[in-house]
């Protein structure tokens, strides 16, 4: 258990190691989990937390094991919950950090009604999405993610389900912070997982995951050194849209159809510029989901798509509770009791 | 003329519109502020408003006052009044034979006879088919314009204060001063001069109608009942649980958390709540009761006292939740306001059917404490030590209670709050620099509690979930004895409180007899009312009712063996038998009401009576 | 009962009454729910479909009273499931015309995992959603469309929730039909009901209802003849964005920004043309949602927002249990039992 | 030199990717194509996968087989296959002294020996630790390599085979012939030559090696078990489940429509029944076990045969919708694979802790039949009689089977689909043109059952929800007589059940005497065993073992009251224990074990022989 007792006194700097519990790792060998665990309790060190006051819960699933690898607070709880039970802890306990791990089938399938309301009301925590595409605690049934043809184990002539798109039913539920990331990119991840932490707000960060199992490579276009250039986009606050081999290529808006232009030919200046805060361009930005074929297919775009600063569910409880005590006076139990009218027997 | 009453049951009824609950509300204030004892039982029409004058629209208000004690709104009515015939068709079977009836007459006009689906032609104050009964026809709407001729107001308007008129007459009949109500109008009013005046006039009107009314020569004198000296109010069962609730997370120095979803007839308990925001109570509409009760378990993780509640339909869907509860050993409280079952069933109706559910609707061997509460202000009570046992013993806990419970009122002597018992968190100490040996979150004490660290708390950092885990240090484990050992100790733990709490005691009736009548829960004023009557009459019949459901009390086994008979009245059938039969391998008897209306002292004295 | 037992034998036409239940109907007096349910009965009279071959599923709420009113086959469900009922009916029996009826609550609260999943299985039902941003059934308590602020018996001191955009979240989930009517505007109502029917796939109609005993007035803005020029636009395919007393107003596109032009001074050529097929123009117009202020708030629309044609799930799934079929021949219960590898024991 | 054996208990076991599961299956085929009884269980690891050739990666697969009837997959094991230290160290408590072990040596070298944690230099194959079994060291890594040098394959490629070379030394032992195992390798690979060959070239290998092989002198014979004639197959418990499933729908001539959501042990059944579309059967994954069960409803409204399946947590989310399809009362069976609880519990691990949640775990009065599986062959006869219970009397229907019986698997003397019961749903007949007397939907037969209006009959729309309804129309009812009628007709309905299907039978014993042994579902094959041994010890034994768990069948209290003792065996708290006592008011005892693991025969005998 607490190894680390002493860790986060606030003393001595913590390192990623800190944050590692004495339970063995019991994801299978390759599993993209480890590499998000490992930016994860890097991240965790460099916010300069102490571990007592940083509180991680999951619900279950394979991705919803990481609570036991994290010496802080946790909760490993039932399948889909997650985000209603840190709702909970975060209206008593608005000073905690709250992670919330979920997989695609925790968070999308069984937990998708706490998922958008969550996102609506917007309590500050963060929102760890590991995305695989696939069931993998159960061995392999497709997911809410799962491209429609997939087949396994429930779906051996293939699935039928047009999947969702994580990001777009998000901004929809009306989300304040939209992110996406991989497991492969462990510079990226870490970016983003500290741009996530930062945002006073719900925050969702998709990253995609591999199931080495039972799902293998369903990101590699998008992981692969040799393909990555070409298929994915990474997202920068006020950059022009650009990716490519030495960022040869870029997008610009052709009125609401985004076009791919090359920029040997074409200059700069009507490129695409990424303004986080625009929800309708964060709407087509989401929409860059077509599955990779050739170099016209739109990049899968990477980093914060949306980011909107409203107020955190939390603060107006708090808030209200104060202005009602205030306006009414602390509650008297005496006062309660009695109520409005009583009278005495000799 | 006066005549001197023990005890009088009157039932108000009219349409949903006339103001019905507010007239038997000051009625009841009235009533007990000169000292009469005091139950009462409002009946609100199904769900959705039914359309004006229609047999679904009728709304009521029964009550029963007396100079004894009294435990029930009654079984059967004195008096019934009528605003209109479909209350009069609606409630006739609840009037006693000889019983008075008090006809609004332009309530039984041809549109309003139609609504109520009289036969063409049949007027009941009219012909004589209610030559049974006492029958005073008074014509309210027209006395109250009467009234307000000169106040220059609508007829829309005037006919508002109809119940007003009423009320002062049965003020005059049961010899009551107009004071209370007429405070009450200069309160509620206070910014309406013109409406103030307006009730307070036909309020007069009423009472002096029953002065000059011909027909009318008796008037009754209820006196004050032996009550307890003491500072009384009047109080509804979730009201009290509301303020139980307020007052136990005061008690244990735990923000109160209520997360919940509404649902017919626990919703109240979430508006009762939600006003008391000043004691620093948080309530949380979540979007669903999945959403609620894990709401609740998550503020518990943080250190609050976590409350979730709701009825049937909703506390099936929490059953999982419950379940990690459970093995999470931490404080929760469920609160079930029952209704009538299954399924949506029958929302506004009351019932006890979901006892079985409480103890065994999760998966696995999930045993958790049940507390039942027996009538409104003890509502107060349960709940306290509903929380009590949550926080000092680390346990989710079920208190049940009901529509008929929860919608009913009774003067409540309300204590001082440094009267009420302590609630004592085990908390865990956060560590001291240095400290190197482990925290272990799941190590016990006598009592088999583990202690309660919070986030926040330095060096204590752990995690709980819902796969077994290992003894004391609570990471997950297969071994097949530690499951079976966690098990025990997870039955055994509940077990425990069994030999903490009070012994059963007897409410009523001889230590060994007949007839032992065991009850649980809102059948609890009909038992008394019938043990008490048939101790006089010389039975030997005796009454314990429980609060502990689960465990049940340690003493209950030597109880039972002092009876040659055990009945046991439910309003469902049978659930509390079952239980009590496969423990205590007797041979009890239910006596098992399933319409959705609570038992009448009659049906137990009766059934007690075959037993004899 | 059937008192139209001989209704819908195709010989003879039928009317809105033969829809017409002998339960009396328990609404409030005034409820806007009176006004749909004429409409409805009216429109079914009008699809000529046989009673019999009509399906109304609704959950709880006053609105999911619905199915008791109409003279086809129903079911009154538990409280958010209707649409999760509806999706197995549908698998099996998919030539039945199939309605649910969810309140805000039900489809939106305690429903919402439902309504996401089934908008983007796409099976092809109408789904009535009658937004009264209450709990009407309860007696009054805030919901996921009450703006927030309301004060409830739930929300003495307000309600903290940022409401959801229902027509927002539709798209984000996948839905293929998203449109908006009242149940003041018979016409409009009955037509866009037809449209709704017309679609292949589930059709999200959000039907603005009053609730004259817990929220009156919620919507007069956009239903009073005083308001309702001004502070809504009716949106038909084809046609350009006008509205206003004598349509004197237009919309147009500034940008992504929708401006409100002044017909008298400009023209109506660069007016915004109402496409029902473009998503991102769909995600532009459910965000004209902003609480009518003055004649600078963007209008209510109503309509067909967005209409997309794409394959109903219960069409796959019965046509992968045809593909299998003819792939493998129908199945023999025997050689199931045999299995692969079996043996005698004389 | 040969010995003949009556039974033999083998547990193969090594690293999941060692292929143990398909080594055990090949064995067990090939000893039932030679006519041997057998019973085997596979043992995977916790659901993630662990590391290599650590403990919590061993997999592990048990059987037992013989020229007796086999009951279950053994107590002890005769022999423990080893493939690397973790898989002799998980496994060698269930060894029996003097047992054989066979050590893969390569599985043993230090790396091995670490994560298996050994301590430091230890070497159980080295040091005489194993001094009390027959140890017998075999390098089959190297032998394998060996078998293939020529083969050109990678050494990974090759290792792939080790567990052939197992194999065939086992068969050497037990000496049988690799024609079915060479069969398999020739279909399975018969695309990839050269995987083909170097499996049989390997396979061979360990067979000629066992002749070979100094150290190993004896062989063992074990002949044909006397089992009735007929076809055979091997079959696991959920496969029966899904078999019975595809027949239930071609006997009743209703579409199968199956509604679930992935969960540990049930999620194989949907798997199972995806297969099968060629049979017309819908599979539909859905959102949660809500929508699910829903779903199925939904399919039930439509006229399909309407089934959903989960486990303990899953179950719990079904509990609302479960009170809907009573009150509706319309066909649907819930199957609940249960495995260890509360809450997540030990989803791989077996329990029988729900039967108390599948009688009540609803709100209100909501009774339903549950039926139960006795093992893997058993649960196709029990499917089918759930399904045919579930159409002919209109209710839901919960099906309960455990892990134990799902994943373990067994000879199946498999019926011609001519010989199965045939299913009759109750159809209502559409109106014929004119007829106007109004169609009741609630109206019913003498079996208390209403019959099925399907969407589409003409003439009979109507409506059904999840209020309280009146008798035979079905519209809504607040009418506290008509809701105590309902609630007692769902009861009766219910009840009547039991009357209708055929009488609790003894399954061994005399029918008279010292201990009766009264069990359910996969404890099965321990009580048989016991009972068999018992009776042939001369002991005053009997057992019988209840498919229906409710209604229980209408002799049951007579056959009880025919013992002296009643023994209650379960893998829980004591659930039925609990119901018989409190139904049939006998002292019954239990025999209660919470491991995660099913009984033993001999801890039957034990608890047995105390109440003798
Ligand atoms: C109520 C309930 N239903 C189902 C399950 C079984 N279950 C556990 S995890 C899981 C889904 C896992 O997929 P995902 O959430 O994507 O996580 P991953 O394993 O892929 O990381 C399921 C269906 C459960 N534990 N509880
Ligand atoms: C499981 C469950 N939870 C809660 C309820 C109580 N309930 C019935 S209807 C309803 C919400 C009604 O609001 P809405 O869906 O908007 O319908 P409306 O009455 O406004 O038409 C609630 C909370 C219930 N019947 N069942
Ligand atoms: S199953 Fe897939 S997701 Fe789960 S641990 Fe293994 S590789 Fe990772
Ligand atoms: S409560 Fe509101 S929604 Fe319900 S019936 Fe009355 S007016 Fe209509
Ligand atoms: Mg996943
Ligand atoms: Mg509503």
């Amino acid at each position: 258990m607490a190894t680390t007792a002493i860790a986060g006194n606030g003393t001595n700097k913590l390192t990623a190691k800190d944050f590692a519990t004495d339970q063995d790792v019991r994801w299978c060998p390759g599993c993209g989990d480890y590499s998000i665990l490992k930016q994860v309790q890097t991240v965790m060190a460099e916010t300069g937390k102490s571990p007592e006051d940083i509180v991680f819960i999951s619900g279950i699933g394979c991705a919803a094991r990481f609570p036991y690898y994290m010496e802080t607070y946790g909760m490993h709880s039932i399948h889909g919950r997650a985000l209603a039970i840190a709702a909970g802890l975060k209206s008593v306990r608005k000073e905690l950090s709250v992670w919330v791990v979920s997989g695609d089938g925790d968070c999308l399938s069984i937990g998708g009604n706490h998922l958008i309301h969550a996102l609506r009301r917007n309590f500050n925590l963060n929102l760890l999405l590991f995305n695989n595409e696939i069931y993998g605690l159960t061995k392999g049934q497709y997911s809410p993610t799962s491209p429609s043809g997939k087949v396994t184990g429930s779906t051996p002539y293939g699935s039928l389900d047009a999947p969702f798109n994580p990001l777009s039913l998000s901004l929809g539920a009306g989300g304040s912070f939209i992110a996406r990331s991989m497991d492969r990119d462990p510079i990226h991840l870490r970016a983003t997982l500290h741009k996530a932490n930062e945002h006073q707000g719900t925050s969702l960060l998709e990253i995609y995951q591999n199931c080495n199992v039972f799902n293998d490579g369903a990101f590699f276009t998008y992981t692969d050194k040799a393909t990555k250039v070409q298929s994915t986009i990474f997202l920068e606050h006020g950059e022009p849209l650009v990716f490519g081999d030495d960022k040869s290529k870029g997008i610009k808006l052709d009125g609401f159809t985004p076009v791919i232009v090359d920029l040997k030919d074409a200059g700069k200046d009507d490129l695409w510029i990424h303004n986080e805060n625009d929800k309708i361009k964060a709407n087509i930005l989401t929409g860059f989901f077509e599955h990779y074929q050739d170099e016209n297919t739109l990049p899968r775009p990477f980093g914060v798509i949306y980011k909107e600063d409203r107020s955190r569910y939390e603060d107006l409880m708090n808030a209200q509770v104060e202005d009602v005590i205030s306006s009414k006076g602390k509650g008297d139990l005496d006062l309660l009791l009695k109520g409005t009218t009583s009278w005495k027997i000799e | 003329m006066e005549t001197k009453l023990n005890e009088v049951t009157i039932l108000f009824a009219g349409d949903s519109g006339d103001g019905i609950q507010l007239t038997g509300g000051q009625f009841t204030t009235t009533a007990a502020l000169v000292g009469n004892d005091i139950s009462t039982f409002p009946n609100f029409p199904a769900e959705i408003r039914a359309p004006q004058g229609t047999l679904a629209g009728v709304s009521g208000f029964q009550l029963k006052f007396g100079s004894v004690n009294i435990y029930t709104p009654g079984d059967e009515c004195d008096v019934l009044v009528a605003m209109n015939a479909a209350a009069l068709k609606a409630n006739l079977n609840t009037l006693k034979k000889g019983g008075i009836i008090i006809a609004n007459e332009s309530g039984f006009d041809s549109k309003n006879l139609r609504l109520a689906k009289y036969e063409e032609g049949a007027n009941p104050i009219e012909d004589n088919s209610l030559q049974d009964y006492l029958l005073y026809k008074v014509d309210v709407t027209k006395m109250t314009r009467e009234a307000l001729k000169d106040s220059g107001m609508g007829q829309k308007e005037m006919d508002r204060s109809k119940n007003m008129f009423v009320l002062g007459f049965v003020y005059w009949i049961y010899n009551r001063k107009l004071d209370n109500t007429i405070d009450f109008l200069n309160t509620k009013f206070a910014k309406k001069t013109d409406l103030k005046e307006a009730n307070i006039a036909v309020l007069k009107a009423g009472y002096h109608f029953g002065e000059t009314y011909e027909a009318f020569r008796v008037r009754y004198e209820v006196g004050p009942a032996p009550l307890p000296k003491g500072s009384y109010r009047s109080i509804s069962g979730n009201q009290a649980i509301g303020l139980g609730l307020v007052a136990a997370g005061q008690l244990s120095g735990l923000d109160l958390f209520y997360g919940s979803y509404p649902i017919t007839p626990a919703s109240s308990l979430l508006h009762e709540l939600a006003k008391h925001k000043n004691f620093g109570v948080k309530t949380f509409q979540a979007e669903d009761e999945i959403a609620a009760i894990c709401s609740a378990i998550g503020a518990s993780f943080g250190g609050a006292l976590g409350v979730t509640g709701s009825s049937g339909p909703g506390i099936a869907l929490k059953g999982e939740a419950l379940g990690l509860a459970v093995i999470l050993e931490i404080p929760l409280v469920i609160v079930n306001v029952q209704r009538g079952g299954p399924s949506t069933g029958l929302p506004t109706k009351t019932e006890q059917a979901d006892l079985m559910q409480a103890i065994y609707g999760r998966n696995g061997e999930a045993p958790l404490p049940v507390i039942a509460t027996k009538t409104p202000s003890d509502c107060f009570d349960a709940t306290i030590e509903a929380c009590r046992i949550a926080v000092e013993h680390m346990t989710p806990v079920i208190l049940l209670s009901d529509g008929y419970i929860a919608n009913g009122s009774e003067p409540w002597r309300y204590p001082k709050s440094s009267d009420l018992p302590s609630i004592s968190p085990k908390m865990a100490s956060p560590k001291t620099n240095g400290s190197e040996e482990p925290y272990l979150p799941y190590k016990r004490n006598a009592d088999l509690v583990r202690n309660w660290a919070l986030p926040g708390m330095k060096g204590l950092q752990h995690r709980i979930g819902g796969l077994e885990k290992e003894d004391e240090t609570g990471n997950v484990s297969y071994d097949p004895d530690n499951h079976e050992f966690m098990t025990k100790i997870r039955q055994g733990k509940v077990d425990k409180i069994a030999e903490l709490v009070p012994n059963q005691y007897m409410d009523n009736g001889p230590d060994k007899g007949d007839v032992l009548i065991l009850g649980w829960g809102s059948t609890y004023g009909a038992i008394k009312t019938a043990v008490r009557d048939m101790l006089a009459e010389g039975h030997s019949v005796a009454h314990a009712h429980l609060r502990y459901m689960n465990p049940l009390p340690g003493n209950l086994d030597s109880i039972l063996a002092n009876y040659k008979r055990v009945l046991i009245p439910e309003m469902n059938m049978g659930q509390l038998l079952q239980i009590i039969r496969g423990r205590y391998h007797i041979d009890a008897v239910g006596l098992n009401k399933i319409k959705g209306i609570p038992f009448t002292a009659n049906e137990i004295k009766n059934k007690v009576a075959e037993l004899i």
